[in-house]
């Protein structure tokens, strides 16, 4: 399947993009996507934490993906 | 007959636009609530001792709302809370101005405290919003790196 | 060119006249601070589950400034407290109006909320104002009795 | 010696007046006023608490009055 995920704040800048198209295996779970962006954009592994959305909800762990789903990178937030 | 023009204030509020502190506090304006706390943050001159030239901030506008809004109801099931607002502020900021007002009005004012603390301790943790740090010889984003 | 007229505003003030809350903030500006905490009594409409119809505060002037202008000193001693600002009310008040407004800014906001809890605890404690409830069956003044 | 006293909230209904001219012996000390006070106006010892302030500020345990001094009951405050 294919995921366009939004990049917000240092994830953009290392990745160079505020919507990156992805591949990745159909039923890929949170933790496979991060493990892939991880293996692909090694800079994302300095990052203090790294979190997915699915749907404008944190990720659970194991959750399974869909090519519907709104997906996004959340790098530490640093709001307030 | 003079007319009196009302303009509604969101409870939750993400905004490009200055904050008005007042707006936000006659937002949780209650006669059942004796006390309210308000917690203004600014933006500050430096940060550990080097001078800060303006902020950025940037939020995942759907998700950060609605993670305003869990936070409001966590502290309205948490403490006995008349009401609750939270406004935010993005784009780009200059020092001084306020990035973020959360007010809260309950019938005695240590309640007020609480909540109110605990209402902005918990949005530096859960609300997807990004801040950036520009400084006149360099820029980074706040906690992104160990 | 126009002129801009700069109303300064006192940090320790006692006033007949309603509380202005967004002058109390001005106040308390400071480059160097992050955060501001603010503290507002309201006038609630009952007390103990009985009807109040208003309030009124009276205040020995000369004594009340002098211990709100220790309490703000202490304040200064004990936090990094980047500004204060105490503003009172006396005289009659309705449901809803404000009695009392403490701002206080610093670098951090754990400061701020911190100094503010204690400055309006303190207030309580040592200022030399009375509050008198009036019902729609009598009057009392608060904390006289045991 | 002769003490001009302020009366303020309850102690001003209890005692009926705002300024209280009140007879004391000469040396008298803050605890003396209010032991004297007290003898004098019973429903006094009624307050959950009993202050005097000397010239503005709260009067120290056996602080000697004067004449000259601005002198203050101070029941029980509840600003705020």
């Amino acid at each position: 399947m294919k995921l366009n995920i939004l990049m917000f704040g240092i994830t953009k800048d290392i990745i160079g993009q505020s919507k990156l198209a992805f591949e990745l295996p159909d039923r890929s779970t949170v933790p496979d996507l991060i493990a892939s962006l991880k293996a692909k954009y090694p800079a994302l592994k300095d990052l203090s934490s790294m979190m997915i959305a699915v749907n404008n909800e944190y990720g659970q762990k194991d959750q399974t993906l869909q090519e519907s789903d709104e997906v996004a990178l959340i790098p530490p937030v640093s709001g307030g | 007959m003079e007319e009196t023009i009302w303009k509604a204030v969101p409870a939750i509020y993400l905004t490009e636009e200055p904050i008005a502190v007042d707006e936000v506090i006659a937002a949780v304006n209650s006669e059942n609530a004796g006390a309210v706390d308000v917690f203004i943050g600014t933006v500050r001159n430096s940060t550990k001792e080097r001078k800060v030239v303006r902020l950025e901030f940037e939020a995942y506008d759907s998700m950060a709302l609605r993670e305003m809004e869990k936070l409001a109801q966590q502290v309205r099931e948490r403490w006995p809370v008349e009401k609750i607002a939270i406004h935010h502020r993005k784009g780009v900021l200059q020092i001084g101005e306020v990035a973020v007002v959360i007010a809260v009005s309950t019938p005695h004012r240590k309640e007020a405290f609480a909540a109110c603390q605990f209402a902005i301790d918990t949005l530096k943790q859960t609300v997807p919003i990004w801040k950036k740090e520009i400084f006149e010889d360099g820029q980074i984003w706040v906690a992104a790196h160990p």
